[in-house]
């Protein structure tokens, strides 16, 4: 889950890494007083937001005020900006990369420095990154930030020592998938400042962190709704509402949808099941999606065919959908299954490919019931 | 042979008198599996298909068990990971979804620390029909044979494997790597592993979206695997930044895309099947 | 280094380890008003304190300050007592045992909890301790602690596990060596307290504790001056004093004089070191701590036998000794190192077992220059 | 043959522009170790002896070195032996004495994960005479042969073994493991190794008061050891409580006496020498 730069910032300021002055508004009467040039930037969970022109310069409170007043209820790349920071703008004088991330591939996280910092890190040359991988066994050590500082020009070698080790314990100690400080600034007094700020923390360890509130911005409504129900589902632009039971069997349903040209509306995956009320509710966020057509898919091991069978017809009556419905059903308990939707007139399939094939087909060509 | 686990393979399931637990202790016990002992705090001394449940880990070694199924709420994990490698446990399943990663980093590193193996979190185990099982794959789509399988998914894994069952190609042992971003076990260690085994004749990989360990495969399977191999991957149509389901399953930064991945396995000389049900008729070519 | 046991329960305050209400005095005018019964407690760095009479109870004030009065200032196994902790009396009803040490075999923490408290853990039968093994890496974790409760019969499980993380984070934090709660008391109403308290810090590790003040009383005046002075030096109550180059070198020479029927004053390990000034000034030491005779044992390898011999001829004009003196020099630079001693009279030996033999003579029969 | 350093061992000297840094690195280089690099943060570019000085273990690695003597103050041990087990070196000799155990303790462990040896702290490191040394012993006492010496004591070791070489008993590697309470290897861990050479023929084992690696010794010689092993015991008039110059050296509690080490190598059958110099005659009344 991402932070908002200002709740990051707060963060980092707990944490003694150096964050410019500045505060939060929702509102343009909140907008103190300014007599120097103040930054004001839109609180939004997009990247890009600069480019976007959700990032301002103003001279002094008039200013301030008008450029709030535009931004505050605009839209940048399609989310409505509720929040602006105010900050201190910054005397520039070099602009650094800063972060470490959780590397897949070496499970332990990775600490990656730059001195081309206020650009994408992906833009970025190979080897003018510096790379330490963390054992996370034994944290960051002495040795690895000598290694680093060893490699860099700055000046301020015992600050970026101090802000690298504050970085791995928010690291560590917030669940972090991602810290970054994207540009970290040098001044031209010689300090350092995070200009920004990024922080995701793993949504799988949020329930140790009560401190840290849940931000909805990422997600769609009926995603939301979902995910409050115990569903995993993705909301998408097509016309077929896909079900399936794991999420890769999900994931191979969309790409087989699309290979014979439809296009899927949500991505729903029941999960592992054994009750018929999980499989019948899923029809709510179904119904809610507004599809063209439905497609269910189920491969039956944990999940058996006979449960999801019956949470089909339960739902035929509390959640009645008058788009065509196909289903493919196989594996444990299948032929009980067929027999109890195939009684309520469902059309079954046997293999994923002739369902997948038939439900494209009538979104495609209409021929449907 | 098949690999990590077989007819030596004595299982302890932590969590037994849990919902997952219980049943799967019974299913694995049907396909074979010597389940030798349970552990759930405070329920020790009841039996859960006929297997004694202890208390702690510690007790239940007197089963002398060497593999464990790890069915606990997510929250208690890494405690239970941690109790199974303290007490020398050598092959960990972690079946529970949603371990923070920072948990599962701990448990990597430590397990490395004992010479362990974690198979997880997030999947769904590993079984070498009809030798062991450690895990929930169901018993019903298995046949013995010499196709080695390697997923980062459960559904679609058995969706294929049933495939190769119904096309009379066996299996040595399949493989669930798990879902999340961080799991013990990446295609390339599980590569090596089948490429030493002799009972192994080929590999289906089954990957998806997110990270790299289908690349990594993909370099690794040119410079060191004499073995056929033959993929699947899932999520060509995954849109970018949204979690299919797996934590792990996300395109995140440009990076771990469904293209990618598959122009890395054809640049490797890897067939990658269209659909999960063409990865037989992949096989048959080759073999 | 030993804590009092004030200094101790200081400590154990401040980690949440329940110790009865109390305060230190060093004179009697401190003792506060008690309507109900107090412990005194002599704080001495001495085991057995309690049978050899430093700990008392008084029901009231007056008795207290009797008691007071008769403890300030008596002696305790030869050591003088100059604080009382005096505190609340619990209301017994059973007593533990639960200790943290360092186990040299497994490199690592070793914690012991015992249901038989308030008796020395070595008489306690080995299957009536339970031993848990912290691996340093992962720190004490929820299983472990499950684990010892599993086997113990006391109620209060919740609160014993909370005990012991905190013992653990004492230990690791504070460097120790040993930390014990010997006996942990429940009380009549089933709340757990640590009755007395014991840390041992590691020596080593001081440098990184400034909030840790350093025990003087553990070692002989002689002791300290040399250790200021950077000498590993033991007092002992024979007549030779031994200097030798490494401890165990210095070991095997007190061994082999005993052998030979006499005893050492003073063990004094040189350590590794050219610096002639270094072996000149343990030579105040020797002085100082009033032999019957001197016995230097060097095999020069890092200390060079030149650099030996030219610290004893300094030593000879500044701190003379009217006492024999025997030298056992060989190795590293030997030849030029007995040339020079021996030009000042000094008496040298090739072998260890030649010179102490000829030194244990000097003592026992009398046999000096 | 010969056990943990041998002719292909190419050594690092951690803080090699120091006092003892310095003078040991032209000394292991006159009894014919290979050192290859030395490490002073900040002091990279110069020469010690010959041999080129780095900032960093990371970029000395390009020398590939393969064992180090880390010489630092205690306060940097830690990091340094860190260092060198992050960046794969596998074995590690810390001659620096006052190192915290907590911090010796967190290095064996992390060196247990890297698969590496300690050997120290507090000692006087490893010698096989004239294949390797990585440490301090003078090199006049050795000579080359058939004789493993393992001992807690340096000086002592210097004794002995120069009283050895005098009576023309060579030796095929002679190591010092510290005289601190937590040292990386046990007279056990030597043991196995100089069992397993061909080179070594007999044992002898120079222990102290503290701790109980020479019981643990002598009840693994009873049952694991061949080869002919004799023994001396420093501290047999130590008093109890005190800490005899190393911060091992001390009785604590009635444990670590030298009665009860010199009584538990008498029972598992090996002599142990009155004084240090009879340990020559031990060894030829029993080869």
């Amino acid at each position: 889950m991402k932070l908002y730069e200002y709740q990051a910032k707060e963060i980092f300021r707990q944490y003694g890494i150096p964050v410019p002055e500045g505060y939060v508004i929702d509102k343009v009467d909140d907008i103190k007083k300014h007599e120097e040039s103040v930054v004001l930037k839109a609180q939004v969970l997009v990247g890009g937001r600069g480019k976007a022109g959700g990032i301002k310069i103003a001279s002094g409170t008039d200013e301030a005020k008008k450029i709030a007043s535009e931004l505050l209820g605009a839209q940048i790349k399609g989310v409505r900006v509720k929040k602006l920071l105010i900050e201190k703008k910054l005397d520039i004088e070099r602009e650094l990369y800063l972060s470490i991330i959780l590397d897949r591939r070496n499970k332990c996280p990775l600490l990656m420095f730059s001195e081309e910092g206020g650009v994408d890190i992906e833009s970025v040359d190979e080897e003018k990154i510096i790379k330490l991988y963390i054992d996370p066994l034994i944290g960051i050590q002495g040795f690895m930030i000598r290694y680093l500082l060893k490699k860099c020009t700055l000046e301020q070698k015992k600050e970026l020592g101090r802000i690298i080790k504050q970085l791995y314990r928010i690291f560590k100690e917030k669940d972090c998938e991602l810290v970054e400080i994207n540009p970290l600034v040098v001044d031209r007094d010689g300090k350092l400042w995070a200009a920004d700020a990024k922080i995701i923390v793993d949504t799988d360890a949020l329930y140790r962190h009560p401190e840290i509130e849940e931000n909805v911005e990422e997600s769609t409504d009926l995603e939301r709704e979902a995910k409050k129900m115990g569903y995993a589902l993705i909301e998408l632009d097509g016309d077929i509402a896909v079900i399936a039971n794991g999420a890769g069997l999900t994931m191979a349903t969309l790409d087989a949808i699309t290979h014979f040209g439809a296009k899927p509306r949500i991505f729903l995956d029941l999960g592992g099941t054994d009750d018929p009320e999980i499989v019948k509710n899923a029809f709510y966020l179904v119904k809610k999606s507004n599809p063209k057509a439905v497609l269910v898919n189920i491969f039956g091991g944990v999940t058996k065919c006979d449960t999801v069978a019956k949470g089909i017809v339960a739902a035929l009556e509390e959640y009645p959908i008058d788009v065509p419905m196909i289903v493919r059903i196989s594996g444990v308990h299948e032929d009980v299954g067929r027999k109890m939707l195939e009684a309520r007139g469902v059309e079954c399939h046997t293999t994923m490919l002739d369902a997948v094939k038939r439900c494209a087909e009538v979104v495609v060509k209409g021929g449907g019931k | 042979m098949a690999i990590i686990v077989d007819e030596n393979t004595r299982v302890l399931v932590q969590g037994i008198t849990g919902h997952q637990g219980s049943f799967h202790t019974g299913e694995m016990i049907k396909f074979g599996a010597n389940v030798v002992a349970g552990v759930t705090p405070g329920k020790g001394g009841q039996e859960v298909h006929g297997v004694p449940v202890y208390d702690t880990v510690e007790e239940a070694m007197e089963m002398e068990p060497n593999a464990t199924m790890i069915a606990v709420p997510a929250p208690y994990v890494k405690d239970a990971a941690f109790e199974a490698l303290y007490n020398g446990i050598k092959v960990l399943h972690i079946l529970t979804e949603g371990v923070p990663f920072h948990d599962s980093m701990e448990i990597v590193s430590y397990a490395k620390t004992k010479g362990a193996v974690i198979v997880g979190p997030n999947g769904p185990g590993i079984a070498s029909p009809f030798k062991a099982k450690v895990g929930i794959m169901p018993n019903s789509i298995f046949a013995e044979g010499f196709v080695g399988v390697a997923s980062r998914s459960g559904t679609l894994t058995y969706e294929i494997v049933n495939a190769l069952t119904q096309n009379n190609i066996g299996q040595s042992t399949v493989i669930g790597l798990g879902g999340d971003p961080i799991v013990g076990l990446s295609f390339v260690d599980v590569l090596h592993m089948f490429e030493q085994d002799e009972q192994t004749k080929a590999v289906v990989l089954v990957g998806e979206i997110g990270g790299t360990a289908e690349e990594d495969a993909a370099e690794y399977i040119k410079r060191e695997v004499s073995k056929p191999v033959v993929a699947y991957i899932a999520g060509r149509t995954a849109p970018p930044g949204k979690r299919m389901g797996h934590a792990g399953a996300i395109i995140t930064r440009g990076m771990g895309t469904a293209e990618s991945k598959i122009r890395a396995f054809e640049e490797a000389g890897v067939p990658v099947a269209k659909f999960p049900t063409d990865v037989p008729n992949l096989l048959q070519n080759i073999l």
